[in-house]
């Protein structure tokens, strides 16, 4: 590495990373294709998960407060009858 | 009295160089840039590194002092917060590594698996990594600047546009320029809402930026599982100089995706990317000497960082304009500058330049495809950096 | 060209052996058994062990490369992620010793100070490791098997069913069969649901298995505080190789009970064990090479970690019956089998076999009491270990 | 420790390491035993703690949860005119 | 049996000596203090420390074991858990340090800054400091000590009611004398209530007690900002050798204060300074070995280290004093004793000895001045000791 | 230093260290005083920041919230009469 210049090794670094950059992701774009199709073939999801309790309620809001708060709402419509 | 002329001696006054007191001043820009409401430059970064920095500079405070060991091993004075921080997190890569980790479990890799094609986009926004090193190259060839092949590749990775990537190459192959490239690192993925739209709008026609894009598929919970752990084995097979850095990528992405570890995808996500944020930066800000900051090199990998920015995201542009003309589906250019990473900002940038083209034009989730293949692309780059010097 | 042909060699397509690829393959498949539906073993660490197994094989990466220092003590390479995840923290005991303190801030004692003879079965069940222990050497003996002393003792304390005090153990006294010996051990803690049921009904009638027990009576606050010193004080004077494991314990106990350091306990439950837990599996994970893995020993020692789990059971219910017998108040064998620890799920397990036999018994507080009493009683076993090796 | 075969070292163990986890648990036992007795005879629970306000809201108001509220708060006051 | 002679031999019955026994009911003794609702002295750190003591007074259980390393520098066995955590975190200082930051992190220099006068009053208090220090070199000159000025000084220390920056110099100074010295100033920080007002109304009159004071202006957050820099930068310029401390305290206000880094303010406030706090404790009982602690100097450490309590406490009340007739604008006297630091206890005193002398008198705020000044004075004092030492 | 008696040496330290600790304390005294006029005249703040919300529920739930519901429960009573 000594012999060759910068400038030669700086191009040779461009030309190499770039190629190996691009076959990587190129690569991996066949891979996950492939792989979206298999998953989708052999476990389709049954429906898309909606969860939405676990997307509303991320942390701290315990059902406890919850049911309290269902509760307070029942009884209030219970009594605006 | 003795102790009185001993502690003038000791005082920073009397003990400061001129170097120290302009890093000192550095320091305090940082922290104006990282604070200031009209900046605010990654201040999760940027905050730790200006105090590192202010910190290293302080004649006389010992914080990157070296330990004092007797011969018979016993430590006779310990060695000072930096250095500690410094050889422990960031000379041995644990640092970046974690913050990878974290990074991966806050990543939603679904709108690149909606869209795998523009993993090509973050490809070839890495073109300013690579533009720049060969630039650096020539440029000390022809002698006006002075880096070897290690500083001009690690110079070359701001333009990944990925902070720990940065870190975690930069204390590979070029320690001295650690504090340089980490704050240009930095400093340039904040300014992307200013770089990134010129170069976008000059290379794109206004009827392109209009394209609207078809909406992405849902992906299955399956496939954000299987992904990270095909991703890993794709680099153990091709590249397992890449395997750190994306090793922990898709550890933390996996802890994320899989749903059965979530209290350690938490910590991964909160306390412990946190804790090490405020590490890696102080140990950053202790590369930031003023006998290693001031001086040309310093300038010369600013322009050449902002360099390597411009032309990634220039890079990243043509080719999302190659792949609309060669591609079924429309594909708008702009989703191409986000290739570059910077995330999420980047993908914000192209979502903000589509909507001033086209107000029905909303580009962000078909942005952050590129935006998340950008990450994996300069980690890849990294990966090949090492591969090459090792 | 040349560096191509560095490329080609640095790859793991090149670089692979067999024995790696197929502890990629072992990895992967730990990684379906910690997170699918149907599995989810254990995942809060198998997940991490998988992911380690992963790194640790793949060739070149440099995971567990040691560090490169020059004569004058500076580093020229850094060490690999897992070398130093595993040498500074399971080879010093390090993690096992603060998840204990953690598991300790998480457990309630109460059930057992309602019934102190509870602890009895939390120690009849250790007879699974003494057993296995007696087993493997025996086996070697007859040369059917090929271990040391030490490591019979490590296999047997599979059967204590607890991870981080086989981990502490196996570190110990045979740390190339800790791999092994860790996945055997969280494994099949999660396959208690299927291990314990039938032995347990083998070995009780029905109408034992009927039996209800008198409630529990009401702990004070004062008790749940003292019992934890009062623990520690006894291991301090009785068995102070056992101190590093119950000593943590007891610490993290003493930090919930005694509700005067909430933020500590909480810390200690959260962020501290979650982040050690995470290093703890990447660096079990280091020790799952294909040299020390893939051989007779590790399926002896899924052989005979099945077989303590089975007789530590079995061990547990017979002296269950036994003290049924002697006792005033009547005793449901069940709960003899939660004395294998595996915290909580074994005392669950005793609840469904219960409840499969009579609709109203509920004996999962019941169980609890055996079930932490199995966590003292495999730390006073690892206590004996290190005494007698140390 | 040279001299006697594993099997003989392995029964030693087995043997001598259960009586010993008996031991310490049996007398684990009765120290547990005492101590509860001097704890209830000296210092006597005055009532169990009932600390229902701790356990109900464990950490965070969550935004969501302030939504709801004022969502039901307006509610109310719509029906209620 | 063999191995029963050596289990024997192995226990702490056999091997406990008197005054491991006797550290043993130390660490109960402290143990209770921290806990009982009648006293819960500074439970936070009391509660690890009393654990650690108990720990270390284990004979046979290795927690201070020095690790057995072999020629080729393999570990052959690992140290102890309190031995790795004292030579990690408490001789290098980074403990102490990240407390601090923590600390920094949850001050509010608000009332500080609305009257800056008073940090005046935290600089008499440091009298505490520095009288003792007389003292004891006074009293070891006159035959009835023997402490040498090391010593002395970091016994002073304690009279700055700031338990991490006892423990930064202790371990600097004399970390021989570390374990009394932390419990003299945790265990005095907690009985502040109980010392403080005696001599707070014995130098001041009803009258002088009675005085209220002007409502403090609003600070603004530019101030707020500014602040922590402004004193970042005077310590650089003037007293170097107090920079570690006050720059980590500084850096953690700053995080704060600043607003644009909450994340990891929280985790400095939170997670990190929890997990320190849990290993300083653990690393401070390490010192608490009979040998270090069982003898006349601990005796004279909690004499000394009560005298400069009091000391303090007086030089504060009388600076306030004089302050009052000079100043144009009332100053309470009370208030001048919150400048020990024992944040925020003294304040609540300086309060609550004022609501006694005038229900209408809410010296809070006003006394949250001083405290905090008192924080930086002893800080400030530290760094003499360090300059002077060094 | 090892000519002086400790007493010296400790009079010389106390005389020293105060002295610091006043001019450093002095000092900031000053330079806070100065850097507040500078700050209040060339950035003065439009309005105090309120910031109630992050002030009033740092972390646990906040007694603001369970005066607001307790303070709604109330009213709704009083208008269900
Ligand atoms: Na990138
Ligand atoms: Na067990
Ligand atoms: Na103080």
């Amino acid at each position: 590495m000594s012999e060759t210049s910068l400038v030669a090794q700086g191009l040779e670094l461009m030309i190499f990373g770039m190629g190996v950059v691009f076959v990587f992701l190129t690569m991996l774009v066949f891979v996950t294709g492939f792989m979206s199709k298999l998953v989708n073939k052999f476990a389709p999801e049954p429906q898309p998960v909606p969860a939405p309790a676990r997307a509303a309620a991320p942390q701290g809001v315990d059902p406890q407060l919850l049911k309290v708060l269902s509760a307070a709402v029942k009884e209030h419509r219970a009594r605006q009858k | 009295m003795h102790s009185l002329i001993n502690l003038w001696h000791d005082s920073g006054l009397y003990q400061m160089e001129v170097g120290q007191l302009a890093m000192i001043i550095v320091g305090c820009l940082l922290l104006f840039l990282a604070i200031h409401p009209k900046f605010q430059f990654e201040p999760l970064l940027l905050l730790p590194i200006a105090v590192g920095t202010i910190f290293v500079n302080i004649p006389g405070a010992g914080f990157y002092a070296a330990p004092v060991i007797d011969a018979h091993g016993h430590v006779e004075s310990p060695a000072g917060l930096l250095y500690y921080i410094y050889h422990a997190g960031i000379e041995t890569g644990l640092f970046p590594l974690l913050i990878f980790m974290g990074v991966g479990a806050m990543t939603d890799f679904g709108p690149l698996l909606a869209n795998p094609k523009t993993l090509l986009l973050g490809a070839a926004a890495q073109f300013g990594i690579f533009g720049t090193l060969f630039g650096a190259a020539a440029l000390t060839d022809a002698g006006i600047m002075d880096f070897t092949m290690q500083q001009a590749a690690a110079i070359g990775i701001i333009g990944g546009a990925d902070g720990p990537t940065s870190i975690f190459i930069a204390s590979k192959l070029a320690p001295e320029l650690l504090g340089a490239i980490a704050v240009a690192a930095y400093s340039y993925m904040a300014l992307v809402p200013m770089i990134q739209p010129p170069i976008m709008k000059a290379l794109t026609t206004k009827e392109e930026r209009k394209i609207q894009m078809s909406q992405l598929r849902e992906v299955s919970k399956a496939e954000k599982i299987i992904f990270p752990i095909s991703l890993l084995v794709l680099v153990a097979l091709l590249l397992p100089s890449a395997a750190p850095l994306l090793g922990m990528f898709c550890f933390g992405n996996l802890m994320k995706e899989s749903g059965v570890v979530d209290r350690l995808s938490d910590t991964a996500q909160n306390a412990l990317i946190n804790v090490v944020t405020i590490f890696l930066g102080l140990g950053v800000g202790s590369k930031m000497s003023a006998d290693k900051f001031l001086n040309a090199d310093t300038l010369f990998i600013l322009v050449l960082g902002m360099l390597a920015f411009c032309v990634g995201t220039a890079a990243g542009v043509l080719m999302a304009k190659a792949m609309n003309k060669m591609s079924k589906t429309p594909i708008n250019p702009l989703i191409g500058s986000a290739g570059v990473s910077a995330v999420p900002m980047a993908a914000r940038v192209s979502n903000k330049v589509g909507l001033d083209a086209n107000p029905q034009n909303f580009l962000l989730m078909h942005a952050m495809g590129p935006n998340v293949a950008g990450v994996i692309g300069s980690a890849v780059a990294a990966g090949v950096m090492i591969s090459f010097f090792g």
